[in-house]
């Protein structure tokens, strides 16, 4: 009974968290209470009012807003991220972990290598290869996050291709990509469900890391990590640049964590 | 397992007593060192001759010297030099090495060392000389040990501005010694790519010695951590901080107030399109309010500027220039209509990241466009790569930065502009301004000249040939351990000026 | 008097109604002596063995009475004299030899580890002892088993282990809690041997604590029978082996194979 | 042992397996390096003597062999934007990054072990509880947002350091790693959580099974049980974890190496990125590689100290 409550308080209080930034982040895409661009002199620095709720950055520009901008951002970015290494991962991994055989070896020993590495840093190379900015970090991220979920959907498949209903389907005349896509790939999604919650997080930690270094989000789009990277110079006297992006960014990464805690 | 967790405990404590006592000691409080803050790292060599980065240069101002130099009035003083002779035509510059100076490595400077190293920057083996003006020397001779004599081709009374070139040993210049020697008041160290560039004061120093032992120059290649840095104690100075970061100090640190001497621009590629369209050009131009830039971005400090040239040339500068285009929407519409661009335009500007008054102004201008349908996308880039890409390559439609004078001659800020110039990096291209240019060089008349450089400031404001925007306000963060900061009207950080407090 | 306990009651706290599981224990055993405790799973046997040996952790149990071994009562005496106590004057074997060794340590080290608590020897001295004490529990080549991990080892071989490792600092009880249920039967009868010998070499009081009433009788003098946390008949084991109280000791009594009664 | 000789055998061959796509990857990208090396000053005959000394006269798998072979031999060859030795350049900072990465390893093993071990002693406790939530967020923040509050904490309320006052090791150690620390704790933290909460989960295990019962039976203190007998065992899980934290540090460093002003490998490898200067960027990424495949086989062989039963099973 302990347990069942644990349970539901990590999917409460996950539910509460993504919401409180997603909502914002969604809304971000199409409306924002000011412009994001939009300079305002009167307005540099500008502590927090009941016109700015967290108060302007140095160019006047709202802080809620550009939050808000830059959370559709990274989410964005998160999410593109996610859907490119699942499609692509998904596909690999059922081919490789189906057929297995010596291409399967080969491709894993790769695989491996890959995943071994730092996905921060491939997406590194891979800008270093491809030139900076956001749809070259997306394809950055999404490709450098690919490994991780061949491995996964590689496993489901070594392990499917043996099982019963597989050969029963295969005995009823399916073909190999029906059984494949067909019969086995619902059977992964649970555990890929999981997966895809903690890379949307690595997702959105990495943009925004590469970010804050400047080679991700360009000024003056914002970024959850372009916003930290820029609030280093007011720490001093206001802090609150540098809050309230950071929380921001915890709050997400923290709700989507629990929701993955729930899942398991 | 006890051991195991033993080894724990102690390395967590050691971890922590060092972590407190390594940052309690603070760097040496006595003004032995000054630990200067520059915002990129210098060039791959020291080399005076063909750096070509006025961050360089301002460091290496203080290792290297010319037969003459600049004080901070702007004044040509004799340094290699002790004293000069200029003959009445203007055609024979003759220089007295001084008694007794030497290079940071303890040898006498002789005159084969001045002559190689005008020569070297003269030599046209490999196109252009490295000092542009040099090809004008028709020879350098030594009539005995203690002078030189440089005669032009024609006579040019301005030259002697050009003999800021740095001096240095003729084995450097073979190639035989590769550590940086000159003859200034700090003698080369070491340096770290990325990391630090340290000199030492050099006690064999002809004039007045140094204040201050040792000089650090540190990369902050994150802008963002200036401030960090200097309320940390980590630097305690930074040339240039904008406003902004000024703003952010606390009392611990003095601000200096003066220009930055350069000619900020959103600088245009005349050679690509669109901004091979005059009526492109001039349409920018008109979309910009320079005050507004100054407002946003530097807290309304800086002096408007309409061609390339700023106030403390003087004589040259024509404040009337920055009327030539007045913000005005609607003739910026026409002007793009007109050019074809009546549904708006596109367009990148490369802007280097770890210049933040530049990222800033880039912001700004970004929305200033966006009032006459001009799309400006900004790209920030590293300094090298703006030096390589922009500045060497030519490939970019715009970029912003600002372009100094590395000597007092107006040619300095002007002479990049002629057509064929190795380092028009915008490509400008008017045959118009090549003649006054020239004419201007030829001339030997003092208000003859200045006329003409005047008529290529204004084919430059007339032409559009960049959007000019301001000589930014240079504010200097010192902390105020130290005083004795000076401005100079070139780029320059005088360390050798900079002493202790009390 | 070795060990003397008197009206023990054993609650749980950890379920909302609180359970008890053994109620008014009365026990009392002398130097040398064997003791043996009968009864099904869930009668209350080794939870009392394991309140004797100082083993129910403090929080979740909750114990009345009194357990005075040695002048000390062990239920409420000071933590550090209980663990003065164990190991050195109380050991303790348990059921399942399989889990009942640290998997990670080598065998010299778990059989020495009482010395080290307990005694001052030095290693060289600790090695000799606890070859010594491995070769009296008959394994052959203890100088092999003493660099083994248990993963290497027999079940019968790790029960001797444990017996060692229990009997290395020569205690005056040791608690044996069903010490051959997870043995082959063979083996069973020689670890019964092996105890009866300790018994009697060393002078050591063991209470042997099992569901099996012939082993019992193969060991012990004295008998207590429990169910559902009573002691519901106690004497002499040939008392009541052959004429039993109690319906349930019958019944104990009938459910021993006929084979193994034959045996003895 | 024949499994380490394997294991091995096998990093070496990934680490060349590396070593050729990083090459690879690099020769494809359009550009003349010699051109924007040059710039305006371009001209054929320079252009020329340039690509000699920079050996682009020559085919990709010429080069390739070169490069390779000089690889092997230690030499990476020159750096386009710094005319020195990539090798010197990065012997200077390989040390930061390696230090930096230790540093954090051995904090975050120093601070999730014992937090780990009070927490799943204490078990349900509200001193549990609350180590428990505080792990779960600090889990969520990224290292260099913990940067910026260790500055804006320690750095500048606290003046325990200076922010940006990085000093090189061959200047002063001590100062050195008294600097270090700091941003190795911000790297640490968010690992922390994780081994925290791992090893919490091991211990809990662990601490129900029966040879826990055991070693209190031979008067073991509750602390002694959980240092000598459980936490060898619920480390076996982890190690695989202890392995990519470190690989995951290498990569964070060159964030933190940002936020605390540390000219380290990450310093040089984002310049010499947006230099194009492939020689650098090439080197540093097997060098990375190098690491990240050493501490992987470093893993390995623990995990064969720690766990007896791979040994015998080989």
């Amino acid at each position: 009974m302990g347990k069942n409550r644990r349970y539901d308080f990590n999917l409460i209080l996950g539910s509460i968290l993504t919401a409180i930034t997603t909502v914002p982040a969604l809304i971000g895409m199409i409306w924002t209470p000011y412009d994001t661009h939009t300079m305002n002199n009167s307005l540099k620095l500008a502590k927090a009012s009941l016109m700015h709720p967290f108060g302007c950055d140095n160019f006047g520009r709202d802080l809620l807003s550009r939050v808000m901008e830059g959370s559709a951002t990274t989410l964005l970015i998160g999410l593109g991220t996610v859907f490119i290494g699942v499609v692509i991962g998904t596909f690999i991994g059922a081919l490789t972990g189906y057929y297995g055989g010596l291409v399967d070896d080969i491709f894993m020993r790769f695989n491996d290598v890959m995943f071994s590495f730092p996905s921060l840093l491939l997406a590194l190379v891979f800008v270093a290869v491809m030139g900076s900015g956001k749809i070259q970090l997306l394809f950055a991220l999404g490709i450098a996050f690919i490994p991780s979920y061949v491995r996964i959907v590689r496993a489901e498949y070594v392990r499917a291709r043996n099982m019963d209903y597989v050969k029963s389907a295969k005995l009823a005349g399916a073909s190999d990509m029906r059984v494949m896509f067909v019969h086995i790939l619902p059977n992964t999604f649970k555990i890929l469900l999981n997966s895809v919650l903690i890379g949307f997080n690595n997702a959105v930690l990495a943009e925004a890391g590469l970010s804050f270094l400047g080679i991700g989000v360009q000024p003056p789009d914002a970024s959850l990590g372009r916003m930290l990277s820029d609030a280093q110079t007011y720490l001093f006297n206001r802090p609150g640049l540098a809050i309230v992006p950071g929380v921001t960014l915890i709050i997400m990464v923290l709700g989507i964590s629990l929701l993955g805690k729930r899942e398991k | 397992m006890k051991r195991f967790k033993n080894l724990l405990v102690s390395a967590l404590v050691l971890m922590l007593t060092v972590a407190l006592c390594g940052c309690g000691g603070d760097k040496a409080g006595d003004g032995e060192t000054i630990t200067v803050g520059i915002p990129q790292d210098i060039e791959e060599s020291l080399d005076p001759h063909t750096a070509v980065a006025a961050g360089t240069r301002e460091i290496l101002f203080n290792i290297y010297e010319g037969l003459v130099k600049p004080n901070s009035n702007g004044d040509l003083v004799p340094a290699v030099a002790s004293e000069y002779s200029i003959d009445d035509e203007g055609k024979t510059y003759t220089f007295t090495l001084r008694d007794g100076i030497t290079f940071h490595d303890g040898k006498a400077v002789t005159v084969e060392d001045i002559k190689a190293s005008i020569e070297r920057c003269a030599d046209t083996g490999s196109g252009d000389p490295l000092v542009a003006a040099f090809s004008n020397i028709e020879s350098v001779t030594a009539p005995d040990d203690k002078h030189v004599v440089v005669t032009l081709k024609a006579a040019d009374t301005d030259f002697l501005s050009n003999m800021t070139t740095a001096i240095l040993p003729a084995e450097y210049i073979s190639g035989a010694v590769a550590e940086p020697v000159g003859t200034g008041p700090y003698m080369f160290v070491s340096r770290s790519p990325q990391e630090n560039i340290v000199l030492k004061r050099y006690d064999g120093y002809w004039g007045e010695k140094a204040y201050i032992a040792n000089v650090i120059f540190k990369v902050i290649s994150n802008p963002d951590t200036i401030v960090m840095n200097l309320e940390g104690g980590a630097i305690d100075m930074f040339a240039r901080v904008t406003s902004a970061q000024a703003a952010q100090l606390s009392d611990n640190f003095e601000i200096k107030e003066g220009t930055m001497n350069l000619v900020q621009a959103l600088y245009l590629n005349n050679a690509v399109a669109p901004f091979d369209d005059v009526r492109v050009r001039q349409a920018l131009c008109y979309a910009i309010n320079p005050q507004e830039i100054m407002d946003y971005a530097f807290d309304g400090r800086g002096t408007e500027i309409g061609s390339s040239m700023f106030p403390s040339f003087g004589k040259y500068f024509m404040p009337e220039l920055n009327d030539t285009y007045n913000q005005d929407t609607e003739k910026a519409k026409a002007l793009l209509a007109e050019a074809g661009y009546a549904d708006g335009l596109q367009f990148t500007i490369k802007v280097p990241s770890n210049y933040t008054q530049h990222v800033d102004t880039a912001q700004v201008l970004k929305e200033e466009f966006k009032a006459i349908g001009v799309t400006a996308d900004i790209e920030l880039i590293e300094w090298n790569s703006w030096l390589s890409d922009v500045y060497s390559g030519r490939d970019y439609q715009a970029t912003v930065v600002g372009v100094d004078a590395s000597t007092l001659s107006p040619r300095a800020l002007l002479g990049r502009f002629v057509s064929d110039a190795g380092n028009n990096f915008v490509n400008f291209n008017s045959k118009e301004y090549d003649e006054a240019y020239s004419a201007a060089l030829l001339s030997t008349d003092d208000a003859a000249q200045t006329g003409y450089y005047k008529q290529c400031e204004e084919i430059l404001a007339k032409d559009a040939a960049n959007v000019y925007i301001q000589d930014p306000a240079e504010l200097v963060a010192i902390n105020k351990k130290f005083t004795g900061y000076e401005f100079y009207p070139i780029y320059a950080q005088d360390m050798s000026k900079i002493r202790p407090a009390k | 008097m070795l060990l003397h306990v008197e009206d023990l009651n054993i609650e749980f706290h950890d379920h909302i109604v609180p359970e008890t599981v053994v109620y008014d224990f009365d026990l009392d055993m002398d130097e040398g002596e064997i003791v043996g405790l009968v009864g099904e799973s869930g009668s209350g046997k080794s939870m009392s063995a394991l309140a004797i040996a100082g083993l129910l952790s403090r929080h979740d149990a909750k114990k009345r009475g009194s357990i005075i071994f040695m002048g000390e009562d062990i239920l409420n005496c000071p933590r550090e004299t209980l663990r003065g106590l164990q190991g050195d004057e109380i050991s303790m074997i348990f059921q399942e030899p399989m889990t009942s060794l640290n998997p990670v340590k080598k065998i010299g080290w778990q059989v020495e580890e009482a010395m080290r608590i307990h005694t001052d020897k030095t290693p060289e001295e600790r090695k000799k002892r606890a070859l010594e004490v491995l070769r009296s529990v008959e394994l052959n080549d203890p100088e092999r088993v003493y660099n083994s991990y248990p993963h290497q080892l027999s079940g019968g071989m790790r029960q001797r282990v444990m017996i060692a490792a229990a009997m290395v600092n020569t205690p005056k009880l040791l608690i044996a809690d069903e010490p051959t249920t997870a043995l082959d039967v063979t083996v069973q009868a020689e670890v019964v041997k092996l105890l009866k010998r300790i018994n009697r070499e060393e002078n050591t009081a063991i209470l042997f604590i099992s569901h099996d009433l012939s082993l019992i009788r193969q060991l012990c003098k004295r008998v207590l029978v429990m169910k559902g946390g009573y002691v519901v008949e106690s004497g002499d084991v040939e008392k009541i082996f052959v004429n039993p109280e109690k319906d349930y000791t019958k019944r104990l009594i009938d459910s021993i194979p006929k084979v193994i009664l034959d045996r003895d | 042992m024949t499994g380490i000789i394997k294991k091995i055998i096998s990093s070496i061959l990934t680490i060349a397996v590396v070593a050729c796509l990083v090459f690879m990857a690099f020769s494809l990208i359009p550009g003349d390096p010699a051109v924007a090396k040059l710039g305006t000053q371009a001209t054929p005959e320079k252009l020329a003597a340039l690509r000699e000394t920079m050996g682009l006269n020559k085919s990709v798998p010429a080069r390739f062999v070169e490069w390779i072979a000089g690889v092997v031999r230690g030499d990476f060859g020159t750096s386009y934007s710094y005319s020195m030795p990539v090798t010197k350049l990065i012997a200077d900072k390989l040390p930061v990054t390696v230090i930096l990465t230790l540093y954090s390893f051995i904090l975050m093993i120093a601070v999730s072990v014992p937090l780990a071990i009070v927490a799943a002693r204490y078990e349900n406790s509200a001193l549990d509880k609350t180590i428990q939530i505080l792990s779960q967020i600090t889990m969520s923040v990224p290292p260099f947002f913990g940067g910026i509050i260790i500055t804006l904490i320690f750095g500048l309320g606290l003046k325990l350091f200076a922010p940006g006052g990085y000093v090189s090791y061959s200047v002063n150690a001590g100062r050195f790693l008294g600097y270090m620390f700091w941003p190795a704790l911000a790297i640490a933290l968010p690992k922390v959580a994780m081994a925290f909460s791992l090893l919490y989960g091991g211990l809990t295990t662990e601490k129900r099974k029966d040879y826990a019962r055991t070693a209190y039976s031979r008067g073991n203190s509750t602390k002694d049980v959980f240092y000598k007998h459980l936490l060898k065992n619920a480390c076996i899980p982890v190690i695989t974890f202890f392995g990519m934290a470190l690989a995951d540090m290498i990569a964070g460093s060159i964030v933190i190496e940002q936020v605390f002003s540390i000219p380290g490998l990450g310093r040089i490898l984002l310049t010499s990125i947006q230099n194009r200067d492939y020689p650098v960027v090439e080197a540093i990424i097997v060098c990375i590689a190098v690491l990240v495949i050493v501490s992987n086989l470093l893993v390995d062989i623990l995990y064969r100290v720690i766990d007896p039963r791979i040994i015998t099973e080989d």
